[in-house]
């Protein structure tokens, strides 16, 4: 059968990122960030990065502080647990450490800009965002007259990122992933992408994906590689493995109120670590540990027999 | 059933988070479907179900719907217990177009800024005079909420500084300039029902669609409101003094924010 | 909680239509057609009824042949197994029983006009159908230009039925239904609809549907009423129940080819039944032991704890 | 490998179905992605999977991608047995929306009714001087294929009445009136790649995108080609015998088929 996707992390983003590149991240929304996948492109050095997210997470403020953005298309940027991104504003306010261009949507338009990119249509419609000011940026959204009604809709520019790097439960060395919990618009960015990186936290074989095909999120010929990066969400949660560090997101929200705390941040967090696993050295086994789920509660099997 | 506590020489007992939560969980009818943040609305939502409304549905916006409260606290809704045992997990682009076909009857937005009209002003705070300006998260899924539910329900904290002749950027609407303002924008439907503040519950004239006081907070008099808000707001001839909180209703907000993380009922 | 839905399958249809609705059914394509509340429609002598589905197998068929329908809306109308559908063709073709409009879908815009209308849009888009008649009915169908780009688009007129009647394969008394395989437009079409009558092999505690939130497809606030009908897609499949019975949709193309002999069938399989355990009973046990499922191939449990 | 049977008089052992699952396979390429229907273009795939294109995979419009044999035969795509151990089984829409996207290589499809352009009928026929018409069950997914899929794979039976001068309905367009018809009648990729009859194989001029002979099948004259065909069928000046399917094919096709269903080598 198909060749193996299989590559170290590091390799990944090497291959498949590059300068100037549009790349959704964060699309479950709080869960399931790939936040390994962020900070290697954050020590790879990339530059003027496009990033595309609905409420972006402080994934896309770590990548705005560490210089590697020229433009976020979003619904929210900051800090989930917190409020603020401080990356963020000051990159906004002051250009620190530069200036980034903010296309702002809100999560709805977001979902439809990358549901358009995957059925390959140029744009989606909604009745959203009228009166909002939102809805006055005309690069990404245009009123339009129902044809057959005469209703007044909003056509959504769509979004075919680059690339779109998603953190998943398992999958196969083909990319076929199984994915469960709430999936924000996961799917969608990952059709609509032109390429994908599953990062994992278990790779399994193909014959466990089969066992449940309504469990398939990520169908194989989306995906150009497969990173077997396990926490590679941390600090935010991977349904079935491990919760939230609600701790670890106003600690960094407390570490990057200033720019020059912000610096010995990334030094401690990203620059000083060569990879996933000294992170997780770095983090410490304990609070690991407290991550860890304590109540299972196993889903009651269904049949696909015949 | 609840000793209401109507002045201020009375020893308060609750915070004026938690008199929001009950206050918020009030708007919120028997099997209705609402759009739930997290916070004082999710809050509200528990209390609205445990009291009142125990057939009500709580939809989050990452895609999962929920008839029952975690087995568990959590801070985010991205959080794995917020899926245990929920009724269904699925995208967000299901959970808005719910929304967008009308299904949803009530939905919580909060603002860093708010106007008379009830226009809300998530994303950029330029303030005349000054140079430069402050960067808000941006709009989330509040902009949607606003347009899309049948009614919106805003919690905010009551300040001279958010609460302004106008805002600089609406980013969810109320109701734009008054009237029928909404129709004409080419909104399909709802618009505010009620600011719940520290202070008290500000409604909205059905015709202007302007907001006036509707009830004051237990301690809380008409002109610490006015002094409190940025335009000359208008009270109604029937002000009432919002109900405390009863004991009943304290229990169950203490037990789904057991750290007051939420509602400072206890030091977190 | 919420009071149970759970109703009669013969008061269901009789609460739920009425004559000239407009009705979603066969709406995961070959498997999962609600047959019996089909039936139950004829055998209340419905009329008038707007059809809606995208390819639409014999149960379009055996109501067009009842008289009970004066319009399909669909991509496809006829007998998976043999090809054609007699009674479609002598109505559309001779007017027998009566004459029928037919407005021709493709199933992307059918599945497409169901969706806008499940995301309260009037109309969707898509880039199909070009150089097609059938994007020539521009009560359907209009060209419309991209905003952004230029690229021409068709809209698709959105759909909202007046009921969608699904079978699925477990639910609970308020309606929130277990449904696993391949869906088809199901739930955009329950999605899209003013009410929804669920069908059901069997009716469940919620606690099993809360044990799997993914498997969860149609949620309670879009559903009106539940009838429990074992066997109540027969002769389509249900996944994990029992398979397609391709002798019985052989055997309903002969017996259909001429009107007289389609009239004994409908004697004998709608009229002279009363209900579907008696046609069940007509059918016999033997025939339905064959289409039993014989090789279970189990889910394996994830987890959704904490 | 296999001995071609390029004349009548060979006795011939395999049926014209079974050398149309040969020729279809051969054009499908490995680690494709395929719409496949039911009947001969499933035979194909599968056929393909097991000889030269091992990573295939296959895409059913109700909501099922397959990258293995489904353990067991099945007559409709809804049939249990073709969800047991599928890769993915989800809704049309996004099965769809790949196709749109670009993402499928191959789709197949019959008709009742082809003209020199490829284009298909599976509406309506209305002939010429009669006055009724001809029902047929309508599209299906078939439109959609042909408009969105990177190549199209025709299958039909060759006869006289199916091979029209011009389709009295287009309802999967091919080539239109030739040309660049496709661009100006705003489809964005496309076309007929062949058309797999039961009497040989036509492919499209790269320019005017007429039909032309390409490959007769063993034991069948180009005049006889030519004779059930409804216009004047051009004829390549370098016309082939198709290769006959071999051994090794035929004892799949058999494997898949085995009660002869649908290629016809066993009574069913």
């Amino acid at each position: 059968m198909s060749a193996s996707k299989i590559m170290p992390l590091d390799l990944a983003i090497r291959q498949l990122t590059s300068d100037g590149m549009s790349l959704a991240l964060g699309t479950a929304l709080e869960g399931m960030i790939p936040f390994a996948a962020g900070h290697e492109i954050i020590r790879q050095g990339k530059k003027d990065l496009t990033l595309i997210g609905p409420i972006s997470d402080i994934l896309f403020d770590q990548l705005i502080g560490a210089g590697s953005v020229a433009r976020v298309i979003a619904a929210w940027v900051g800090n989930v647990t917190s409020g603020a991104g401080y990356n963020f504003r000051r990159a906004v306010e002051q250009g620190q450490p530069r200036s980034i261009e903010v296309l702002d949507h809100s999560n709805y338009s977001l979902a439809l800009a990358l549901a358009a990119g995957a059925a390959g249509t140029e744009f989606g419609v909604t009745r959203s965002l009228f009166g909002s000011d939102i809805s006055l940026n005309q690069d990404i959204f245009r009123e339009m007259i129902c044809p057959f009604t005469g209703e007044r809709h909003l056509a959504v520019r769509a979004r075919r990122p680059a690339l779109t790097i998603l953190h998943v439960q398992r999958c196969d060395s083909r990319g076929n992933a199984h994915f469960w919990g709430s999936s924000g618009v996961s799917l969608d960015a990952a059709a609509a992408a032109d390429r994908v990186l599953l990062t994992t936290e278990e790779i399994v074989p193909t014959e466990l994906i089969r066992s449940d095909p309504n469990r398939t999120f990520i169908p194989e010929f989306l995906v150009s590689a497969v990173a077997l990066v396990p926490w590679g969400a941390h600090p935010s949660s991977v349904y079935g493995f491990y919760g939230h560090d609600d701790d670890y997101y106003i600690e960094y929200a407390q570490a990057t109120k200033d720019r020059a705390a912000a610096q010995a941040w990334y030094r401690e967090w990203v620059f000083g670590l060569p990879d996933r696993p000294a992170y997780l050295q770095h983090l410490d086994a304990a609070r690991l540990d407290r991550l860890r789920l304590t109540h299972p509660a196993l889903t009651i099997p269904v049949d696909f027999g015949y | 059933m609840d000793a209401l506590i109507s002045s201020a020489n009375v020893v308060v007992d609750y915070t004026p988070q938690e008199l929001m939560v009950a206050a918020a969980a009030r708007e919120i009818a028997d099997g209705e479907l609402v759009f739930v943040g997290m916070r004082l609305p999710l809050l509200a939502f528990l209390l609205a179900k445990r009291t009142h409304a125990p057939s009500a549905l709580g939809l989050f916006e990452n895609g999962v719907i929920r008839d029952t409260a975690a087995p568990h606290g959590f801070m985010t809704m991205g959080d794995p217990v917020n899926l245990t045992y929920a009724l269904k997990c699925t995208e967000m682009k299901e959970i808005m177009a719910y929304l967008q076909r009308g299904r949803v009857n009530l939905g919580f937005v909060g603002g860093a800024e708010i106007d008379r009209f009830g226009n809300l002003n998530t994303s950029m705070i330029r303030r005349p005079g000054e140079d430069g300006f402050v960067r808000l998260p941006g709009s989330g899924g509040g902009a949607d909420i606003a347009c899309l539910a049948q009614r919106l329900l805003i919690i905010m904290a009551h300040e001279k500084r958010r609460f302004k002749e106008k805002v600089s950027y609406i980013t969810s609407p109320g109701y734009g300039d008054g009237g029928d303002w909404r129709t004409g924008a080419g909104l399909i439907r709802g618009g505010p029902k009620a600011v719940i503040t520290t202070m008290g519950i500000l409604r909205f004239d059905l015709e202007t669609r302007e907001a006036f006081l509707s009830s004051i907070h237990p301690g809380v008099t008409v002109e610490e409101v006015k002094a409190n808000t940025g335009w000359d707001l208008k009270v109604s001839t029937e002000v009432s003094v919002t109900r405390a909180p009863a004991e009943a209703e304290l229990a169950v907000i203490r037990e789904y924010d057991p750290q007051g993380h939420w509602t400072g009922w206890r030091k977190p």
